[in-house]
């Protein structure tokens, strides 16, 4: 019974971050047909810079509980920036080029800005392990359990609904529903794509920077954090479809189950857990769960 | 026509979901015949073609190709075993040249009439394709990448990519669509006669009525998923059904 | 007649490999370390050439290190654990292990295409990853040593055995392009291309785009294969590194910039990517990524046609 | 013939190395300077080695180590990035650089690898921190050029298994928690023998694989807690260390348990004060806290500390040790020794460092033994330290001589030599 309000809760849990790490990438793809692999270092980043500014926060003695607000802050604020250079700066240049090449510029830009992480920071760990220990813990079912790490469920379901509302309610929501449908269209009735792609690809890095930020009260923000995260998240969003928001949703909680279960009954196989699922729903349905296969016209 | 026909349909029927597209379908061709499909949009002269290419499997019924039963066989299969199809928007190889696109049809058909680890590029299918290529007058695009050509050049080529291996039947899906209307004669003109020239069966689907009573010597007419008439082109376009449901419906709607 | 087909001149690669042959010759006498860096770039090179057949076909393999692992564990295996060192068993060992490999998962991943091929292709070669990892008995991580091999029973002085082995290298390299150039002037590699274009029209033009993605999918193992024995036999390790997806990242990124010009170019592509690296990591140690990522970046952005389009007139991609 | 065509193809790149001066020792330190492996190895070990060298080009080392240089040469070093192809990159600082040795190497995988190069291209070659014990036993086993100063993974496991038994804990029920990967399944296999051939019966509850580099171990904590182990085992190092203690301690983990982390002393710099009290730790031999005092360990503290504001960790002490062995060395050659001199003067060698004496007495000769302290953590005004210190001499956590360290734990520790 212990045993499995374990792996209820380690699921759930895990699936929460893995939610918040993939769903940045499957927007950008939905919408931009760009397999971010900088997602990876944008993820990086977000953890050095909320490892960093909370440090000088605390630093300066000021107040505990609005550590959190200076950490939202500074993930929205360095999300937006970074996703607004990486797509005025570099991106914007290769619009309409080929998936695969596109994949090669994200994976140069993350070579670039992986160093460019440690020339800012060093190789040095960095913590901010304050926020982890604020809440606390509870018991549940006689299994200690981080506030902390439960509220980043919360977290995950608020932010993701938020997305979720914006696409489905907001004017540049639906107009961004629109390109996705089909862009030559959208651009033709009058939507600006240019626009939506930088707003998009802003958003898109936003969650990571928040994946990141979130993630670093947990750990030692060192070099190579973003190296893992981005395979995860490609196993994420390719189990659920690639471009589903829904579908990163549920490939997260199908990848987080099945390591939450491998951990508590199969430690042996944890390692590749995630990838088998992913090979398996994949040799099923080849699109992934929530794919939208478009057949095409003859 | 007492010889036995080439191709020949029973009871042909399609359904998608409680939708039917198609009913009742009995079609038989004959060598030689060249015969148009006409009918308005959502008529089921598609899903014809689809079904009798392998497209579509049939819900009912059977279709049946020099004596043998092919309901349901792969569009690859078909091909194979001489049924080809041009399509209503053009299918071809966008990157490459005419020629490339020419010897490309030339060369999937070594699958079957040869071994495909052979040498693919010899001088008698370069010859080939160019002689294919000149057959429907595209020989000066040889060397034009196609995704640059204009709409008719781009079906022609689909059309002749379809008839490279003097297929006994070949369907053409309205060869003419989205060609200019003081086009679509010369064009008719240019992939027709060519085809005619061999032992094939053409059937082409057609909106245009001078086309269809120009270049088919039979006609059948399609309304809501069956057939209306069947016969002599002058016949079937002189039919008071035909005129109120199919050339109203197409033409004068 | 042309005989240029496909943006590539078959008649010319003959020529380009007699190139590839004269550098490779050259190559013998280079300072040893830049041999040996040019020797496991050419197995290096078999896989991003690997890679690039399959793109012609629009598929892009971004675990084509399964194969490169495979191949460089059979060697390993076999000489490590079994104690066969004769070069030939080896390699032919390697290829055919490869081959069944491709085989096998061709069967699976020729339906597959896009973006789709690229991920599962990622995910297989992340589990024999995973797998490895876990076999303790290999040495896991740290991977296993292979011994010095023998030439039919012949075990070359210490002194000749690097001549020895780059000169088995660059001769096979250079028997694979040919292998590879005749393979691509068949129908099965022909229709390749046809089907990134457009497998409707194939299919009904009564071809089986699965059969020519099978085929091609096994030709690349097949080198890949052959490369991975290479590897080992040339760095006297192996270890699950050479399938994991940065390895496969590697080709990808070097049979994309290399074009479709010619076989060698994939060849001579790796090497330069290999040889950008080492210098950059003389340089600058602390940011030799941060270079290596401007030089990719700069090619993409440079050389949209790929390097092969500096010597290729009609090289457009 | 291939000399001229050398000459005339390559002469720009080649030749950097060869027209340094005469009276310089060029030395090729391959460190991780990239990576997860950076922070916690390759950052003190390069420090350490920048401190050594300048040291001993400036003869500030206290004796006997106070002449200048190595062999009387001044240094001039190399740094590499080791997280590259090793086999290539060792060839490079050989071949194209010219080193005339390397210092270096902290991956097992790496050294595994290089091992035969350096003997191949005959080049003197000191790995400083890899733990496999493979690298003499199967790789190397007859070396010539190829040394390792600092001790095998092997006292870890067993002078862990030896502390907690001796130390009194239950060990009823033992978990582990180690990364997926050669060395953290060498450990386990390791710590799970040794306690098997001490006859501690104890049942392993758990085996916690999470992948290197995974940082979030929720999961694995939930599974160890609800194990309810009366003792763990962790050989976790770097940034999985650090997350696993932040992550483990506030859920009570160590309350409930005893967690042991081999490379616990690292965690003391950065995360020292969330080290839950009772946690036992060990720097992996006599290195850091568990050094003796002398006078080489007083100057390499002080000094680290004052150059570059922390207490040095266990991987810069190693750093300073295979330094030190290569001066030994050198030293013990005599004036105008070669580096092939060097090595013949090293094999056997028992030299001073800052850890006491390191006796070159394995791989006839090559690789180092050492002891190993373990004791449990205190916090002592903010700062952490150790207590209930236990030290195990190295004839009682190496295998003798001639044996393999598996068979040695599998024999139930045949020939230790234990107080």
């Amino acid at each position: 019974m212990l045993k499995f309000t374990a792996i209820m809760l380690d699921g759930l849990n895990y699936s929460a971050w893995l939610f918040l790490v993939a769903v940045g990438l499957t927007l950008i793809y939905g919408v931009m047909r760009i397999l971010n692999i900088a997602h990876g270092a944008f993820y990086a980043i977000g953890a050095y810079v909320c490892a960093s500014t909370l440090g000088l926060y605390y630093g300066a003695g000021l107040p505990e509980a609005l550590a959190f607000l200076a950490m939202g802050l500074v993930a929205l604020i360095a999300g937006v920036v970074l996703g607004l250079a990486v797509e005025r700066g570099v991106l914007r240049f290769l619009y309409g080029k080929d998936e695969v090449l596109m994949v090669l510029v994200t994976y140069a830009l993350f070579l670039i800005l992986g160093d460019a992480v440690k020339l800012i920071w060093g190789v040095e760990s960095y913590f901010v392990y304050q926020p982890y220990a604020y809440f606390g813990f509870v018991e549940i079912g006689g299994l200690p359990y981080q506030v902390y790490d439960l509220l980043m469920v919360v977290l995950a379901v608020v932010l993701g609904v938020a997305l979720w509302f914006w696409l489905e309610r907001s004017r540049m929501g639906r107009m961004t529903t629109a390109v996705v449908a089909d862009r030559e269209i959208s651009a033709a009735m009058g939507i600006n794509v240019k626009r939506i792609f930088a707003t998009t690809f802003a958003i898109g890095t936003f969650f990571a920077v928040v994946g990141g930020a979130v993630t670093a009260p947990k750990i030692a923000v060192t070099p190579g954090i973003g190296v893992e995260v981005i395979i995860l998240a490609f196993a994420v969003v390719v189990i659920g479809g690639l471009g589903s928001i829904p579908g990163a949703a549920i490939g997260a909680v199908f990848a987080g189950y099945a390591r939450a279960l491998s951990v508590h009954l199969a430690p042996e196989f944890e390692l590749f857990a995630i990838y088998a699922v992913m090979a398996a729903v994949l040799a099923v349905r080849p699109h992934g769960l929530f794919a939208k296969v478009s057949g095409r016209k003859i | 026509m007492t010889q036995t026909p080439i191709l020949t349909t029973e009871g042909l029927e399609k359904r998608f979901g409680g939708v039917v597209a198609a009913r009742d379908i009995s079609v038989a061709l004959h060598a030689g015949e060249t015969v148009a499909v006409i009918g308005s949009n959502g008529a089921g002269k598609t899903t014809f073609v689809n079904m009798v290419t392998g497209y579509l499997k049939p819900s009912a019924g059977k279709i049946s190709f020099r004596g043998r039963d092919i309901t349901g066989m792969s569009p690859r299969d078909t091909a194979r075993a001489g049924i080809r199809r041009s399509f209503q928007i053009s299918q071809i190889f966008p990157e490459l040249t005419a020629l490339e696109n020419a010897m490309i049809a030339e060369i999937a058909a070594l699958e079957t009439k040869g071994s495909l680890s052979s040498h693919a590029i010899t001088d008698a299918r370069m010859h080939a394709a160019r002689g294919v290529l000149a057959r429907f007058g595209l020989e000066k695009f040889a060397d034009t990448r196609v995704a640059t050509l204009p709409q008719g050049v781009k079906k022609q080529l689909d059309i002749a990519m379809a008839a490279v291996d003097d297929p006994a039947v070949i369907l053409l899906d309205e060869p003419t669509s989205g060609v200019s209307v003081d086009e679509k004669i010369s064009m008719m003109e240019s992939v027709i006669t060519p085809l005619m020239n061999g032992e094939g069966t053409v059937l082409f689907i057609e909106h245009d009525m001078d086309i269809v009573s120009r270049f088919a010597s039979r006609t059948i007419a399609f309304y809501e998923g069956t057939i209306l008439a069947d016969g002599p082109t002058e016949e079937v376009l002189r039919n008071d059904e035909v005129r109120k449901y199919v050339i109203g419906g197409t033409a004068h709607a | 007649m042309t005989q240029t087909m496909m943006k590539t001149d078959f008649r010319r690669e003959p020529v380009y490999i007699a190139v590839l042959a004269l550098l490779l010759i050259a190559g013998f006498f280079l300072p040893s370390w830049l041999r040996f860096l040019l020797q496991t770039a050419l197995a290096g090179g078999l896989v991003a050439l690997g890679v690039a057949i399959q793109m012609r076909a629009g598929l892009v393999n971004f675990g084509q290190g399964l194969y490169y692992c495979l191949g460089g564990y059979a060697v390993g295996l076999l000489s490590a654990k079994l104690g066969i060192t004769d070069v030939f068993v080896l390699l032919a060992s390697a290829v055919v292990v490869a081959l069944l490999a491709g085989a096998l998962l061709g069967l699976l991943l020729a339906r597959y295409r896009e973006i789709f091929y690229a991920m599962l292709s990622l995910a297989v070669s992340m589990i024999l990853y995973g797998v490895l990892v876990k076999a303790a008995a290999l040495g896991s991580t740290d991977g296993f040593n292979v011994p010095p091999v023998t030439y039919l029973g012949w075990l070359p002085e210490r002194e000749i055995r690097a001549d020895v082995v780059y000169t088995l290298a660059a001769v096979l390299v250079v028997v694979s392009c040919l292998v590879v150039a005749r393979y691509l002037r068949s129908g099965a590699g022909m229709l390749c291309e046809a089907v990134a274009e457009n497998e409707i029209r194939l299919e009904y033009l009564g071809a089986s785009p699965k059969r020519i993605v099978f085929f091609v999918i096994v030709t690349a193992a097949g080198i890949s294969g052959l490369g991975g024995g290479l590897l080992a036999i040339s760095t006297g390790h192996v270890d699950p590194l050479m399938t994991n997806w940065t390895t496969s990242g590697g080709f990808v990124f070097v049979a994309l910039l290399a074009g479709r010009g010619s076989t060698i170019a994939p060849v001579i592509g790796f090497f330069l990517l290999e040889l950008v690296q080492t210098y950059a990591l003389d340089i600058a140690p602390n940011a030799w990524q941060m270079i290596l990522g401007a030089v990719m970046l700069a090619a993409i952005l440079l050389l949209p046609g790929g390097l092969w389009s500096l010597i290729d007139r009609r090289g457009k991609a | 013939m291939k000399k001229i065509a050398t000459l005339a193809c390559v002469s720009t790149l080649a030749l950097t190395g060869a027209a340094m001066a005469q009276d310089s020792i060029k030395i090729g330190v391959p460190v991780f300077l990239s990576g997860a492996a950076a922070g916690p190895f390759g950052e003190p070990e390069k420090n350490a080695a920048e401190l050594m060298f300048d040291a001993l080009n400036a003869g500030e080392v206290p004796a006997p180590y106070n002449s200048m240089g190595i062999g009387g040469r001044m240094i001039d070093a190399t740094f590499i990035d080791e997280a590259s192809d090793a086999v290539v990159e060792y060839r490079n600082l050989v071949e194209r650089t010219g080193v005339e040795a390397v210092i270096g190497y902290t991956s097992s995988g790496n050294c595994k690898s290089v091992a035969p190069v350096a003997e191949e291209l005959e080049t003197f070659t000191i790995f400083v921190d890899c733990g496999t014990p493979q690298v003499f036993e199967d790789v190397v086993t007859e070396p010539k050029f190829l040394f390792r100063t600092g001790p095998t993974a092997t006292p870890d496991a067993v002078g862990a298994a030896r502390y907690l038994r001796d130390s009194g804990y239950d060990l009823s029920r033992v978990a582990g928690i180690n990364q997926n990967y050669a060395w953290g399944q060498d450990n386990w296999r390791d710590f799970t023998g040794a306690l098997d051939a001490l006859g501690t019966e104890s049942k392993y509850v758990s085996n916690q694989m999470p992948q290197l580099g995974a940082g979030q171990y929720g999961a694995e904590v939930s599974a160890l807690l609800t194990s309810s182990p009366n003792v763990v085992y962790n050989s976790f190092w770097g940034g999985d260390l650090e997350a696993f203690v932040l992550q483990a301690a506030p859920r009570g983990l160590f309350a409930r348990s005893a967690v042991l982390m081999t490379c616990g002393e690292a965690l003391f710099p950065a995360v020292g004060k969330n080290i839950p009290e009772g946690a036992i730790v060990s720097a992996r031999g006599p290195f850091s806290v568990f050094a003796p005092e002398n006078d080489l360990s007083t100057w390499f503290a002080a000094a680290y500390e004052e150059r570059f504001g922390e207490y040095p960790t266990y991987p810069a002490w190693k750093m300073a040790q295979a330094v030190l062995g290569a001066k030994a060395a050198y030293a013990k050659a005599g004036e105008g020794a070669t580096a092939a001199d060097a090595a013949a003067a090293m094999t056997g060698l028992e030299f001073e460092a800052p850890s006491g004496i390191v006796k070159m007495a394995n791989a006839n000769g090559h690789q180092a033994i050492q002891g190993i302290g373990f004791g449990t953590v205190t916090q002592v005004d903010g700062k952490p330290t150790v207590e209930n210190v236990k030290f195990y001499e190295a004839e009682c956590v190496s295998p003798p001589a001639d044996m393999r360290a598996e068979d040695w734990i599998a024999s139930g520790f045949e020939g230790a030599v234990c107080e």
